[in-house]
């Protein structure tokens, strides 16, 4: 079943056009990447999917229902939850209320306060310390432990490894297969391959705010060197 | 030794004052002119209030949550509307909305003089410190004190705190949390009004109640939320006791200099910074 | 086309300034049109309102008119501002009105006053009590019927004096007048042997004296002088009642209380001290008559406003009336001479040499009253002629 | 491009219009009202250029009002200083305090810079009602301020002086067209629009800044002159925030960032306060409500009306 | 000594904690161009800034042509002959094309802004503005309000108004961001245009242009260069693939 999907989306900031008809989905317990450059648009996707852009034309579906009218706080609700490209952890809560405030909207499931710091120990360590005095890699584990606390059934990941030491990102990628292995779908949006050929099922090329290929992650390393000229040198 | 609990019931009178103001501009971004009307109007309402009901403590109560329903109103009706905007017209707004009030309070209560007179166990004086002090002042600093610590408990500690807190660092994350953040703007202009009332209801047994007695206090409070920093409400605290404590050293030694000295304080202060001596990025609400 | 324009309007400018000024009064017109600028908002917005009553009373005690004319009342607010005030009352004068009556702050008063000594037209003051209205040799066309600041600061120390007080602790609004006024009073005392242990200026719009009042509790004053009015003198009163300042040292000032303060400041006003405009209690026939119209037509009694407004009118409007002329000097000559043997407070004469009325000066005592009368009122326990209160001219 | 020039057009008509009435209608109601329209519009044109053109919103414009109305009004009185170069003095001497206020409040920018003039201007309030009564008569002010006495002509009657205001008034108002128009106002226009890259094109934004409030000074002082000398009077209360806030009112509902917009703006605003305080006591409600519905509804004010929905104000608001 | 040479050295700047440019120092010759590369984060446009006068360093010195700049306001680095352009776009809305350019124009040829004059009436600031105008191709929309533009136009006026300073040190951020697919050969010749006797430091995310123009490439990764030489040097060089396609070095 295909929980969200985004049919043929126009979206504008100010008078440039930022999408061209973009239309791409996200099946239950799928694991979805969507790859580009700088600037391509992909994190223009991820906002319109959480509610925070709003698509000049074209439809947002939740389950087939159409939900292109929906405040970004109801989507939120329905059990989508967003891990934005620069974490937004909010800087004035401490790491546990950052974590505690995803868990007001009341849904329901496997993940809890205890379970996130057993997945990301360090952030149990912090948790009276300020959200903003957290490491880089630490704030992405806090913004994905966030986004866990809503155990929403859709989880948009905006470049959780960028500008991560190897290391931490081994640990972050360690962290998505498991999350993925309980049954929660996620969408991935980076500018390299590392990240999704350990872990998509399903692969979207984006460039110039449009979908320029998309399929299996075997079919992608079929055509990689093409692929890779899309995004890269 | 006196001069130090009129001073501290002088510092806790202000920031009665300026909380609610500097709550709204922390979490709205709003510069709520209308603070002081709110204020007059929590002083009319308790006025009300005791007349009808013969009890202070009623009208201590009640004047603030009437205050507060109002102002969750005008935000409904009007603020929503410009919120997008330039901060420039939220503050022409609520400057407008001063005008409204003042005449709408002339249309209810005339113009007369109108008194709240001090709740009949504070009226008898205490003995402190060889000096006479008010029972009334005392019980305003140690109300001060504890709304001032009910304020805090509500913004560090409570679930509402974390939400005014995360809604007004980053609305869109928080939206996606699932707050709704319209509801948290409208609540906390509430909240802000609820607090200008009350420093309008706790003042009334002290000064005459008028129609100009908004416009009197307006400058004081931004005084105390600029020296604070603007939407911080420990700098408000921390403000209110510096020009408190100021104010009261200063009536007892030179009097005719007070009004001028609050000035140099401010000036003095934003030679030193220009933000304020905690600048609203800081980490508290 | 900015140019066009500059160029057309400086022409027309330039023709009409050698026109002759077109104004001439005429000679007699169809009604008696007073140009009435007082507060009815702002600060002193309850003033305006009261002050129309009580003009309006001596109005409809003559049946309406003047000189077999009826009498307009343009009634206008000046926001307790002295801008707004110059400029209605100038709209006025440029439709003809025949006076000025008003207005009601110091400020105001000055700013018409300048206006009326410019366009040469009678000014009436029955409220305003800053000394400066009635200088010597001041403004040729303005009259005040009613008591100036200077009076009631002798008649505070005559107080001081019968009260047989010997230290007084002072506190002074931070204001020109009140300023002369207490050094009038610190004058005063010296010649009377009487000590000034202490003064403080508070700020006009003070809003808490708690400090100030620290200091005259832990003073040896017997007395405590208030040197400020309005705001600021019900907000020291009623912030003294809390600590029973009132209690060993007695509360006083030359305009500190009247039934409308007194009102606003509640059970603390007991026992305060203060010069009276008017009141209502004054018993003569004149007084006795107004009182009870006012009472008829209001259902209240009259407030030194009201009383000070309708004495002051009645009293111009007579000597209008007696001049049998439409001529403005006519009328300002005589009332410059005129006195006025029937007025609510008694005996009221017009000082040619500064057109201050020299009056009686009433001295009373906030008590408890018992219907009608409000739940605080003045008691007049003193009557001070007027030698004992006004210098020679 | 054609619609703003016909808007443009139609305002200057209008204005013309207003300024051109108390000329052919006989009493002096209009002859009064419109001396104060223009001498406050003179005020509002002098305060866009800080608001509207160049955003930056001060709360202290009250200040340099009543600086340039003391300046003319001791100087007159007291140092029997002729008009002409008295009212040089006040427009100079609102310059000045606008410097000395710039030298503070422009450290900060937004709201700070709001709330930073309207303390400093409530300060120099504080100052000219109280410790220095000596030069400005207190809280009582000072009555008896003079008229010009030029060319033999009584400007004492008010139809003269109101010739002497509308040459006064025409002459700001080319030269405020000019400024605006100059190279200095389009950089002015330019800092508004973004300063970041004013700067960055070699502008020195601060000093931009600075020059533009004093420039504003002058204009408000020169007004603070006039609207004294109009009234026989000056008190504090000129210098008063209220004061700030209703500048700012009529900029705003007549179009801010435009030129002739305040004046229909202060038009609009004074006719409305003359005709409901007729009408109604509740009259400043009445046009606090309208300047609500004006704030939510007009964005560009009156000015926009003729400009149309789509045609952003030359100043490029926000 | 030719104009133009800009030199770092040893250039920090923080934000609260990160160190968004940690140490970096380079000599940029006079008349190259070089393409500052790098993955999102790595601090280029920090760099841009710290250079510029827009971010204040924590360590380090900038000098242009030998001289300290470090202290230097933004508008006194400009008319030293320090331009740049910025990632987002920085024009003057309510302003028409031209308009925008003669702001620059003015601001390069006035200390004080005339203010005696219409700036209608100023004809060599007006000649130099369309020249400009010409050279970035958009003469033919000279009157439009410059919020108007397309998007690829409003980045063309974006570089024009960094020219008009005539600096001989140019730092373009992103000129190309946003440019779409059919605007892109015109702006890619704009860009070789007026890079001609300047030097250039472009940050530019379209791989293809940026080694087509580029005589040198700078890498850099967590705020600090990671490589720097020809593009073909760079193209071969494992670690920058790493950096970008995330193939283990």
């Amino acid at each position: 079943m295909t929980l969200l999907a985004l049919e043929s989306c126009d979206v504008f900031y100010d008078k440039a056009q930022a999408l061209h008809k973009v239309s791409l989905g996200v099946e239950a317990n799928e694991v979805v990447s969507l790859i580009g450059r700088n600037g391509a648009g992909k994190s223009t996707i991820l906002k319109t999917l959480i509610g925070l852009n709003r698509a000049a034309s074209g439809r947002r579906l939740w389950k087939g229902d159409d939900v292109t009218a929906l405040r970004a706080d109801q989507l939120g609700r329905l059990g989508i939850a967003y891990v934005p490209e620069d974490r937004r952890i909010f800087p004035n809560l401490s790491v546990e209320e950052n974590l505690r405030i995803a868990t007001l909207m009341g849904r329901q499931g496997g993940w809890n306060l205890a379970r996130v710091y057993d997945l990301f120990p360090v952030l149990r360590e912090r948790s009276a310390q300020p959200g903003d005095t957290l490491s880089g890699g630490e704030q992405q584990m806090l913004a994905i432990s966030r986004g866990l606390l809503t155990n929403p059934e859709v989880l948009l990941l905006d470049e959780p490894t960028e500008g991560l030491a190897p290391l931490i990102v081994d640990q972050l990628v360690e962290a998505m297969r498991l999350i993925n292995a309980e049954g929660m779908a996620l969408l991935l949006v980076e500018q390299n391959l590392r990240v999704p050929m350990k872990l998509a099922h399903r692969q979207y090329v984006i460039d110039h705010g449009a979908i320029r290929w998309s399929g299996t992650t075997a079919d992608l390393q079929v055509n990689r060197a093409e692929i890779e000229k899309l995004i890269s040198v | 030794m006196s001069t130090l609990i009129i001073g501290l019931s002088l510092s806790f009178l202000l920031f009665l004052l300026s909380a609610g103001l500097t709550l709204i501009f922390g979490m709205l971004g709003v510069i709520n002119f209308a603070h002081g009307a709110l204020y007059m109007l929590g002083a009319y309402v308790s006025y009300q209030i005791v007349q009808i009901t013969g009890s202070f403590w009623l009208g201590l109560l009640f004047a603030p949550l009437i205050v507060a329903a109002l102002g969750a109103l005008i935000e409904i009706v009007a603020l929503k509307r410009v919120y997008s905007r330039d901060h420039i017209f939220q503050l022409l707004l609520t400057f407008g909305l001063i005008l409204v009030i003042d005449d709408a309070t002339k249309l209810i209560w005339g113009f007369d003089y109108k008194q709240v007179p001090t709740p009949e166990m504070l009226t008898a004086p205490v003995a402190l410190f060889g000096s006479q002090i008010p029972s009334y002042r005392l019980f305003v600093i140690a109300f001060g004190a504890l709304v001032s610590l009910g304020l805090f408990l509500l913004l560090d500690r409570s679930k509402w705190g974390m939400i005014i807190r995360a809604a007004s660092s980053d609305a869109d994350m928080a939206r996606t949390l699932g707050i709704d953040v319209n509801q948290v703007r409208t609540g906390v202009f509430a909240l802000g009004s609820f607090l200008a009332a009350l420093g309008g209801a706790i003042t009334a047994p002290l000064v005459p109640i008028e129609l100009g007695m908004g416009f009197s206090v307006i400058i004081d409070c931004f005084v105390v939320v600029i020296i604070g920093g603007l939407g911080n409400i420990r700098g408000a605290i921390f403000a209110s006791l510096l020009l408190g404590m100021t104010r009261a050293v200063g009536f007892t030694y030179a009097t005719e200099w007070v009004e001028l000295l609050t000035f140099a304080l401010l000036i003095g202060t934003l030679m030193f910074r220009p933000e304020g001596l905690f600048s609203y990025k800081g980490r508290s609400a | 086309m900015k140019r066009r324009n500059f160029l057309k309007n400086a022409g027309t400018a330039a023709l009409v300034t050698t026109l002759p000024a077109p104004l001439v009064r005429a000679a007699t017109p169809d009604d008696f049109h007073i140009a009435a600028i007082l507060s009815f908002s702002g600060a002193y917005g309850l003033i305006g309102n009261d002050m129309r009553k009580g003009a309006e009373q001596a109005v409809a005690e003559r049946g309406g008119t003047v000189l077999g004319k009826p009498i307009r009342f343009s009634w206008e607010d000046d926001e307790t501002k002295p801008q707004p005030a110059v400029q209605k009352a100038s709209r006025l004068l440029g439709e003809g009105a025949q006076m000025i009556f008003g207005a009601v702050s110091s400020a105001s008063t000055l700013a018409l006053q300048s206006l009326s000594t410019q366009r040469k037209v009678p000014h009436l003051v029955t409220i305003s009590a800053d000394d400066a209205i009635t200088k010597r040799d001041g403004a040729p066309y303005s009259f005040r019927t009613s008591n100036t600041l200077g009076m009631e600061i002798n008649m505070s120390m005559e107080f001081v004096k019968s009260r047989g007080l010997k230290k007084i602790y002072a506190v002074t609004a931070d204001y020109q007048a009140t300023r002369s006024g207490f050094e009038r009073f610190e004058e005063l005392a010296k010649e009377a042997g009487v000590e000034i242990v202490g003064n403080d200026f508070a700020p006009l719009g003070n809003r808490d004296y708690s400090v100030i009042i620290d200091k005259m509790i832990r003073s040896d004053a017997d007395g405590i002088a208030v040197m400020a009015t309005g705001n600021d003198g019900i907000t020291f009163v009623k912030q003294a009642g809390q600590v029973d300042l009132g209690k060993d040292k007695v509360i006083f000032g030359p305009v500190l209380q009247d039934d409308i303060f007194a009102a606003a400041t509640g059970p603390a006003a007991l026992g305060v001290n203060s010069g009276v405009r008017y009141h209502y209690s004054v018993d003569n026939p004149t007084n006795n008559a107004f009182v009870a119209a006012y009472r008829e037509q209001h259902g209240e009694m009259p407030s030194s406003f009201a009383g000070e407004a309708y004495d002051g009118l009645r009293w111009w409007l007579d000597v209008v009336e007696q001049s049998d002329s439409w001529d403005v000097e006519t009328w300002v000559e005589a009332f410059a001479n005129s006195v006025h043997e029937t007025s609510v407070e008694g005996r009221k004469e017009m000082r040619a040499c500064d057109h201050q009325a020299a009056q009686v000066g009433l001295w009373g005592e906030v008590v408890k009253g018992e219907a009608p009368l409000p739940e605080l009122t003045m008691k007049i326990n003193e009557i001070f002629p007027a030698d004992r209160l006004f210098d020679a001219c | 491009m054609t619609r703003r020039t016909v808007g443009q057009t139609l305002m200057a008509v209008i204005i013309a219009a207003m300024i051109a009435i108390p000329f052919f209608l006989p009493g002096e109601q209009w002859v009064n009202l419109v001396s104060l329209i223009l001498i406050w519009a003179l005020f509002a044109i002098g305060f866009d250029l800080v608001f509207g053109v160049t955003g930056m919103l001060s709360f202290g414009h009250a200040a340099l009002l009543g600086s340039g109305g003391y300046a003319l009004t001791v100087l007159t009185l007291s140092y029997q200083v002729g008009f002409l170069p008295a009212l040089l003095a006040a427009a100079v001497m609102g310059a000045l305090l606008a410097f000395c206020m710039g030298l503070f409040a422009l450290r900060v920018s937004g709201l700070f810079f709001a709330l930073l003039t309207l303390a400093l201007a409530q300060m120099v309030y504080i100052l000219a009602s109280n410790k220095l009564r000596a030069l400005t008569g207190g809280v009582d002010g000072i009555p008896g301020v003079p008229r010009p006495d030029l060319f033999g002509i009584n400007f004492y009657d008010n139809r003269n002086y109101y010739a002497f205001i509308v040459v006064v008034f025409l002459i700001g108002l080319a030269v405020m067209a000019l400024l605006r128009a100059s190279p200095f106002g389009r950089a002015l226009r330019a800092v508004q629009a973004n300063d970041t890259r004013a700067s960055q094109l070699g502008h020195n934004v601060h000093a931009l800044r600075q020059s533009a409030f004093v420039v504003s000074g002058a204009y408000a002082g020169i007004s603070g002159g006039l609207l004294a000398s109009l009234m026989f009077y000056i008190s504090p209360q000129m210098l008063h925030w209220a004061t700030s806030g209703d500048v700012m009112i009529m900029t705003v509902l007549g179009g801010k960032g435009t030129l002739l917009g305040p004046i229909l703006g202060v038009a609009v605003f004074e006719l409305l306060k003359e005709e409901l305080s007729q009408v109604t006591q509740y009259w400043y409600g009445i046009l606090g409500l309208i300047f609500i519905l004006a704030t939510i509804f007009l964005r560009n004010g009156i000015a926009g009306l003729f400009h149309g929905p789509d045609d952003q104000d030359q100043g490029g608001a926000s | 000594m030719t104009a133009g040479s800009l030199s770092c050295e040893n250039i920090q700047v923080s934000f609260g904690g990160l160190k968004a440019v940690n140490g970096v120092s380079y000599d940029f010759k006079p008349g190259l161009l070089y393409g500052l590369i790098g993955p999102n984060g790595a601090g280029k446009t920090t760099l841009m800034n710290a250079l510029s006068g827009h971010a204040v360093l924590s360590g380090g010195r900038v000098r242009l042509d030998g001289q300290d700049i470090t202290n230097l306001s933004v508008h006194r680095r400009t008319r030293k002959g320090l331009g740049r352009s910025f990632q987002i776009t920085k024009i003057f809305a309510g302003m028409s094309v031209l308009e925008n350019l003669q702001i620059a124009a003015f601001a390069h040829r006035h200390r004080v802004q005339p203010f005696w004059l219409p700036a209608s009436r100023f004809a060599a600031v007006r000649e130099q503005a369309e020249q400009v105008l010409e050279e970035v191709e958009l003469s033919a929309l000279a009157h439009r309000p410059a919020e108007y533009l397309s998007h690829g136009d409003q980045r063309a006026l974006e570089v024009g108004l960094s020219l008009l300073s005539e600096p001989s040190v140019l730092l373009l951020d992103e000129p190309l961001a946003g440019v779409g697919h059919d605007q892109l050969e015109k702006a890619i010749g704009l860009i070789s245009r007026i890079v001609k006797g300047r030097t250039v430091l472009l940050i530019e995310h379209n791989m293809d242009v940026v080694m087509q123009v580029s005589d040198e490439i700078v890498v850099m990764v967590q705020g600090q260069l990671l490589a720097s030489g020809s593009p073909d040097d760079i193209r071969g060089n494992a670690e920058v693939r790493a950096a970008y396609l995330g193939e283990e070095a």
